[in-house]
């Protein structure tokens, strides 16, 4: 069991150490204002995260989580604006129909065994592209309602505030947790992400499961989207481009393997904080350029990633993977499972 | 004996539980099952026996729905059942035990063992309940261990038992167990029969898939003959002989399934100066320090319980873990092995234990994978040409008896017993002048079983030095030269000559 | 906030840029740098890597730090009331720079900015009268970045302008996301999918895409600028001496140098002035005839 | 041995089932081939003049359909690499940034200094093939997971290239540099040639070495291939410095093409059409077999739906929407299973009437 939360510890250690560090330099680091930020900023994204943490360890991947953001925007923005529906109406129309796409997408994954690299690919160009077509502009959100709930936080000590939609994204996190451990749902994604012939050979409902987990992934990012539509008052078809990229990254420095089977929620939670660190101490910096922004912000995951698996490798050594199917026994029997 | 007949005549008038009729699937152009009745009585061991590649296995997917037949019906008590998936069949009460260890090997065990069946409140899983059952769960099995940690941590006798224990555990009406006892010794296969005599006074059914003749006698009912896709007949254990059984089995007679007498005889090679000598190699939870030689022209067999520590033994000569202190001599010369590639270099080749996970690359054809490993050493350019190639192939193909319909099947899509001759013939084809054998024999059926004990004695002869772990001692008997008896992993000592018998290993490992 | 002298120096100001999409961009940015040093200004750079949220999470980390005054070159028009709110709350004016904002006036000290929308109707006016003495002209459009606020409203202006001139139509329009290649590819598909003769100008919303689209045409064996006009928005170097070598008609001038009016605005506003919404850096055009003299006058200076 | 009579000979079907093997071993092949035929003919009913190729200046062929091999030989060229990479188990998410660094190196280098064109050339290669090492040293040697190995550089790589550009476009002009992007030969654009060239050198050294088998090996089951004796750290050294080289080459054809290098755009998220062309053309993601020509077919395919967007005269705001339901057409048509759908329901509604 140990062994298992060892990634999860090693990048906890990572955190705590980059923390220090940043508080080393800039005082103001840590102020609960710096601490208040870092969950409300990358709020959309963890809750995106979330989602793609499950469709990780299922052994798949989603692509389109970062249009399925743009395209809940612009729907809320434009349900609300102009089809004057309740922002409340509006959120769970949405939701309904990132769940329906998310559904629609693991059935295309499973019935029709279309990777899912590609599916979700194809369902990004849709939702990227369908809300081109509702709106090119960006359209802002003026709703009494709205205009309410971004009101409401809590104001730490200092004057750092925890805001409506940072709670949201810990309660998203302390649900993921929940579905992930103590869920017979949650337990068929990590079977499945382990070996999925296996899986369903011991007679996990597959289909069912591999439609469900891009159902939840896609409705979280329509949560995503609406976490962000209220951060930013606004749909623009043009937001969160990229994001799926940076939700998979927060996925596995958070120790979920690719290949599935394998992860955390929490480790995703510690991953979004952990690019959130790398930001923000590049903007408490201010004297990188456009250039070294980017070089900085790779390194710094770079060295991320080493010290990690430096933590977490055998004996605490680096060791160089000369003995490539002994470092991951787990991910290499996961996959060669003989066709049914 | 009065009450078997008795119990099959009361079954004959019963409807059976289970009934397939006329039950045909084809896989593209061949034909793995055709028109197959078998019936399944309530309370009855029945085995199913064939040759590899008979179709026991396709039988098996089909009855718990994960092939979807061509025609033919499959009733369960009665009714008309079309089983979409394993979970299907699970709700119908047919609990399943398949061939390959098909566990997930990211979990734990004790989630494996309780996989869609964990305990609820509120909707939530008890966790605490799940270890806590499994272990309990696994001392039924002789298992002591820790069922909170990974399933890829343990050996694959281990996760075998593991699989059965979460079959028998689930067994509503039906329980079908196929190959379970192919990685067990005698000791876990007794206790395995014990378990399924319990279940059979429950009054469930067991349908039973194995290749130890004996083993059939002792537990089955009734027997089930496949060969070749179609059904030979459905005979009553107590009045089929062995003899018969193997001619229908084979579709001919198996002359000398053990050639008697066992070759201990030659004990010259002794004084020969051994190909590979390996001193003090050990490392730390895995092995004691441990002794051993091979000479060319010897068989060396490495005897002992499970997890005793025999894989582990070849695992660090083979380099696929690095030993922590020893020194390995080949020919002599003191040499370091740090990977197969480097033991390959040396002229090893080793044939693993888990052929599903080590051993085949299901996606490759046959032949790819069968010159795999002679290609492997000969590096990226000096490639065999495909005429080449393709003589090797379809040699290996022909002397080992592959059931395939070319050369360019997908290894994946051969059944069990045809990809761990595959694997044999890669090694073969790789020419090593010493090969480390586990558990050579596990899956293959009699007519093969025989000709691969028939194979290992020749190379032998040919002037290669073997080395092979088997959990069937009489196996382990008749052909070695010399036995390491191991422990605990631990060396116990090393019997020569005539000290070779089961009973001594027996003896050997019960003692001390 | 300090009381401060009509000099900038000692001044945090932090800066959130955008990006570095373009060359254009990279201009703006290096005379943002370059003007604050010769002010004496502490300029603290955030690169928002084309993302909105990057750049709030950069307001918010300049707060965070109790900077003097925040410029905003804002990605997207909306979406920015609340963090700027917060700096509001927090006493920090922002200035917003470049694109607008939709957010309350009230909660920006001022706008330094050129106007999209005037671009496009300075390109499409232009192409009026370069072509007041033909029957017709068939333009096609090499659009931006779909969805982007200098696209769209460089459409918007373009459109304008030429729906007063009837004889002037836009037969095709693609977008070349703002680049060079995208220009170039598909002027290229442009060209081989219809009779070149019948194009008669082409209308790039920036430089980039336009010099690509030029190469195409010269490949194509068409004579830009003489065959089919042109007529782009920037006016980067590389464009003005398209100009000079006569193979483009007309840029239309986005200034980079918006810095300094920016900067002495926030100082101005420090010491207690008022000031303006909005303050315009001047827009001008360029042509085959006058490139020359502006292309030396900066690499000169 | 013991005695040999004929091992148990698999039955073989009658006819009907013959027809089904046939085609279904062909499938592969057949499906992506004919879903660019459908493009094709689609294109040419949008455009009439979809097929014509004139005569332009200096005998330089121009029609759509040389814009396709013109504009498509960047994606081939990734698509070869990105196939190999993804039949080592791999993923090579830089390719992007790699073409931004190689063009960056060659522009400047050749407008700053007097070096001749082929070093430059050379020196641009080389910067690829380092980039392919540095991926390769992190997924093969410190067992970093290939998505986040390569991310490290697809976001580093774009910041070294505007580094060595300091983010303005580099222009130059250098006939011999220039060749590269728009060189002709016969009439032919030569990155024509150039994706032609470098497709069959790969071919050849997959095909005519082991190499490819023990890619396969390698991606199909690392465990047993270890077991085999084979080295699959050269291995995935090896697929990732070729996907260097690829992107390299490319970078080099799209900075020579617009005689500067962007290093803001070029080759912005084309590591997402190299995958895609891959997987189109039939190679599993999850490692294993791959099908190098047919990722070639893919590459095609993507270009011919991108032309067909710029020749339909939509309005851009529509690209990617037509782009998702063109490339799941043609998934659907590959999906076994989809088509599985509809013959059985045709042949249900053949049974009733
Ligand atoms: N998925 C598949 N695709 C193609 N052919 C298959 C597939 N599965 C099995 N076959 C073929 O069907 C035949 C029967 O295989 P099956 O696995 O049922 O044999 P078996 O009796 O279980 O043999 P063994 O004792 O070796 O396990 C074999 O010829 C095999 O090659
Ligand atoms: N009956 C058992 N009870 C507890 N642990 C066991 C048992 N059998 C095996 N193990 C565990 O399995 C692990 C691997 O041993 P392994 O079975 O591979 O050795 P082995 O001698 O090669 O046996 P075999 O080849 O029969 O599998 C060891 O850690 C051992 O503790
Ligand atoms: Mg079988
Ligand atoms: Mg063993």
């Amino acid at each position: 069991m140990r062994s298992r939360i060892l990634p999860l510890i090693a990048t906890l250690a990572v955190f705590v150490i980059l923390y220090l560090i940043g508080w080393q330099r800039f005082p103001a680091f840590g102020t609960t204002r710096v601490v208040g930020n870092f969950l409300t900023d990358k709020s959309f994204l963890g809750i995106a995260a979330v989602g793609m943490t499950f469709v990780i360890i299922a052994g798949g991947i989603d692509l389109s989580v970062g249009s399925v953001i743009a395209f809940t925007g612009v729907f809320c923005a434009l349900a609300i604006g102009q089809w004057g529906m309740h922002p409340l109406v509006a959120s769970g129309l949405i939701l309904l129909i990132g769940a329906a796409f998310g559904a629609a997408m693991g059935a295309v994954i499973y019935y029709f065994k279309i990777p899912a690299f590609i599916a979700t690919l194809a369902g990004m160009f849709l939702a990227r592209g369908g809300s081109f077509v509702l709106s090119q502009d960006s359209i802002p959100i003026d709703h009494p309602f709205v205009n309410d709930i971004s009101q409401i936080f809590y104001v730490f000590p200092d004057r750092g505030r925890f805001s409506f939609v940072a709670f949201i994204f810990v309660v998203v996190l302390v649900v993921g947790i929940i579905i992930a451990h103590y869920t017979r749902f949650g337990r068929n994604i990590y079977a499945m992400g382990g070996n999925n012939t296996a899986a369903l050979l011991l007679g996990v409902p597959v289909g069912r499961t591999t439609i469900g987990v891009y159902t939840l992934s896609s409705f979280l990012a329509a949560l995503a989207g609406i976490v962000y539509a209220l951060y930013t008052k606004s749909g623009y078809p043009r937001a969160a481009i990229g994001v799926e990229l940076d939700a998979i990254a927060a996925v596995v420095i958070g120790g979920t393997l690719l290949t599935g089977g394998v992860g955390f929620v929490a480790g995703t939670f510690l991953g979004v904080m952990i690019q959130g660190i790398i930001q923000t101490y590049v903007n408490f910096d201010g004297t990188l350029n456009s250039w070294w922004t980017k070089i900085v912000i790779g390194l710094l995951l770079f060295l991320f990633i080493i010290i990690q698996k430096v933590l977490t490798s055998y004996r605490g050594t680096l060791t160089f993977r000369l003995i490539p199917g002994l470092s991951r026994p787990a991910a290499a029997s996961g996959t060669s499972a003989s066709p049914p | 004996m009065g009450f078997r007949e008795l119990m099959s005549d009361a079954a004959e008038k019963q409807t059976p539980v289970l009934q397939t009729s006329k039950l045909t699937k084809w896989f593209g152009p061949v034909r793995a099952l055709y028109d197959v009745d078998f019936n399944l009585y309530a309370g009855e061991v029945h085995a199913v026996l064939g040759e590899n590649g008979a179709g026991k296995s396709t039988l098996v997917k089909l009855i718990t729905g994960v092939y979807r037949k061509d025609s033919g019906a499959i009733l369960l008590e009665g009714q008309a059942i079309e089983p979409h998936s394993p979970h299907e069949a699970q709700a119908y009460g047919i609990s399943t035990v398949y061939q390959e260890i098909n566990l997930i090997p990211t979990l734990s065990v004790a989630e494996n063992l309780f996989l869609g069946r964990q305990p609820m409140r509120m909707g939530f899983i008890k966790t605490g309940e799940i270890n806590s059952r499994a272990k309990a769960l696994l001392k039924t099995y002789n298992l002591d261990i820790d069922a909170s940690h990974t399933l890829s941590a343990f050996s694959v006798a281990v996760q075998q038992i593991v699989a059965i224990a979460r079959g028998v555990d689930m067994s509503a009406k039906v329980l079908i167990l196929d190959e379970p006892t192919s990685s067990l010794d005698a000791h876990e296969v007794q206790l395995l029969f014990e378990i399924m005599r319990s279940l059979k006074a429950r009054g469930i059914s067991i349908l039973l898939i194995t290749h130890f003749l004996n083993q059939v006698y002792e537990i089955s009912d009734r027997i089930t003959v496949l060969r070749n896709g179609e059904k030979i007949g459905e005979y009553l254990a107590a009045s089929l002989p062995k003899r018969e059984l193997v001619s229908l089995m084979l579709g001919r007679e198996l002359v000398s399934v053990t050639d008697e007498g066992n070759t201990n005889g030659k004990a010259a090679h002794q004084n020969e100066r051994s190909f590979l000598q390996v001193e003090g190699i050990a490392r730390r939870g895995m092995l004691e320090p441990l002794d051993l030689s091979v000479a060319k022209g010897e068989i060396v067999g490495l005897a002992g319980l499970l997890g005793s520590g025999r894989t582990e033994t070849a695992k660090l000569i083979f380099g696929v873990e690095q030993k922590d202190i020893g020194t390995i001599y080949v020919k002599g010369q003191k040499t370091t092995i740090r990977s197969p590639r480097q033991a390959i270099g040396q002229g090893f080749g080793m044939c693993p234990e888990d052929r599903k996970i080590d051993g085949i690359i299901p996606e490759l054809s046959v032949r790819e994978n069968i010159i795999l490993a002679l290609q492997a050493k000969r590096g990226w350019f000096k490639t065999l040409s495909r005429k080449r190639q393709e003589e090797i192939a379809v040699e290996m193909i022909e002397a080992m008896r592959i059931v395939t319909p070319d050369s360019t099947k997908p290894v994946g899509q051969l059944s069990g017993g045809n990809q761990q001759k595959v694997i044999l013939a890669r090694w073969l084809a790789s020419q090593p002048e010493l090969l480390i054998l586990d558990e050579p024999t596990r899956g293959i059926d009699v007519g093969a079983h025989a000709e691969i004990i028939q194979l290992i004695k020749r190379l032998c002869a040919d002037g290669l030095a073997l080395l092979v772990i088997s959990s069937e001692l009489a196996e382990i008997v008749e052909y070695s030269h010399r036995v390491v008896v191991l422990r605990d992993r631990k060396k116990l000592t090393e019997l020569t000559g005539d000290d070779i018998s089961e009973q001594m290993i027996m003896h050997t490992i019960a003692e001390s | 906030a300090h009381a401060q002298d009509s000099s900038g120096a000692g001044l945090t100001i932090g800066f959130a840029q955008t990006g570095s999409e373009s060359g254009w961009r990279t201009d703006f940015t290096n005379a943002m740098m370059s003007e604050a040093e010769a002010m004496g200004i502490n300029l603290l750079f955030s690169d928002g890597q084309q993302k909105q949220e990057n750049q709030i999470a950069a307001l918010r980390s300049f707060i965070a730090q109790g900077v003097d005054a925040i410029i905003l070159a804002p990605i997207v028009e909306t979406g920015w009331d609340d963090v700027l709110q917060e700096a509001a709350d927090a006493e920090i004016p922002v200035l917003i720079i470049d694109r607008g904002v939709t957010a309350d006036p009230s909660l920006y000290i001022t706008r330094v900015a050129s106007d999209f929308v005037y671009e496009g109707r300075l390109a499409g006016a232009w192409l009026a009268t370069a072509t007041a003495d033909r029957a017709s002209c068939n333009v096609v459009e090499l659009y931006g970045t779909v969805g982007s606020s200098p696209a769209i409203d460089r459409a918007t202006g373009f459109a304008d302008a030429i729906a007063l001139f009837p004889q002037i139509q836009i037969i095709a329009s693609q977008s070349g996301d703002f680049t060079r290649s995208g220009g170039k590819t598909v002027m290229e598909s442009f060209l081989s999918s219809m009779d070149p003769s019948t194009i008669c100008a082409v209308f790039a919303h920036n430089d980039d895409m336009l010099i690509g689209a030029i190469q195409a045409m010269e490949e194509a064996g068409i004579t830009p600028a003489v065959d089919i006009l042109t007529v782009s928005v920037d006016a980067t170097n590389d464009e003005l001496q398209m100009l000079i070598d006569g193979k483009a008609n007309a840029t239309v001038l986005l200034s980079p140098y918006m810095g300094g009016p920016a900067y002495q605005a926030i100082i101005d506003y420090l010491g207690g002035a008022e000031l303006p919404p909005l303050i315009m850096v001047p827009s001008a055009m360029y042509f085959q005839d006058t490139a020359a003299a502006e292309l030396a006058n900066r690499t000169g200076g | 041995m013991l005695e040999t009579k004929t091992a148990v000979e698999p039955t073989t079907a009658p006819t009907p089932f013959n027809l089904m093997q046939t085609l279904s071993r062909n499938r592969r092949f057949l499906f992506p081939v004919l879903a660019l035929i459908l493009i094709l003919i689609g294109n040419r009913l949008i455009s009439p003049t979809f097929f014509t190729i004139r005569v332009g200046p200096d005998g330089r062929l121009i029609g759509s359909l040389i814009d396709i091999l013109n504009r498509g030989a960047p994606t081939v060229l990734l698509a070869i690499g990105m196939t190999l990479v993804i039949a080592a188990k791999g993923i090579d998410l830089s390719v992007g940034a790699v073409i931004a660094i190689c063009g960056a190196v060659a522009a400047v280098l050749i407008s700053t200094t007097t070096l001749p064109p082929l070093l430059v050339i050379a020196i641009a290669i080389g910067a690829g093939i380092l980039c392919g090492l540095w991926n390769g040293i992190l997924v093969a040697l410190f067992d970093i997971q290939p998505i986040v190995a390569t991310l490290i550089l697809m976001v580093i790589g774009r910041g070294i290239a505007q580094l060595i550009t300091e983010g303005q476009i580099t222009t130059f002009s250098n006939e011999s540099l220039e060749f590269v992007g728009t060189g002709l030969i016969g009439g032919f654009p030569f990155p024509i040639f150039l994706s032609v060239i470098v497709v069959a050198l790969v071919w050849l050294l997959i095909r005519s070495t082991a190499i490819g088998m023990l890619i396969e090996s390698v991606g199909a089951n690392d465990r047993a291939s270890f077991y085999a004796g084979i080295d699959a750290t050269k291995i995935k050294l090896l697929v990732y410095i070729i996907s260097g080289i690829c992107a390299a080459i490319t970078g080099l054809i799209i900075t020579a093409d617009i005689k500067g290098a962007d290093a803001n755009n070029a080759g912005l998220w084309k590591e997402l059409d190299a995958i895609l062309a891959v997987v189109i053309g039939g190679t599993a993601l999850t490692g294993g077999r791959f099908y190098l020509i047919m990722s070639v077919v893919g590459a095609l395919i993507i270009q011919s739906i991108q032309t067909g967007i710029y020749i339909s005269g939509l309005p851009p705001t529509f690209n990617l929407i037509v782009q998702a339901v063109v490339i799941l057409a043609i998934l659907f048509l590959q999906s076994e299973d989809f088509r599985r759908l509809f013959t059985g329901a045709w042949a249900k509604l053949r049974r009733q009437s």
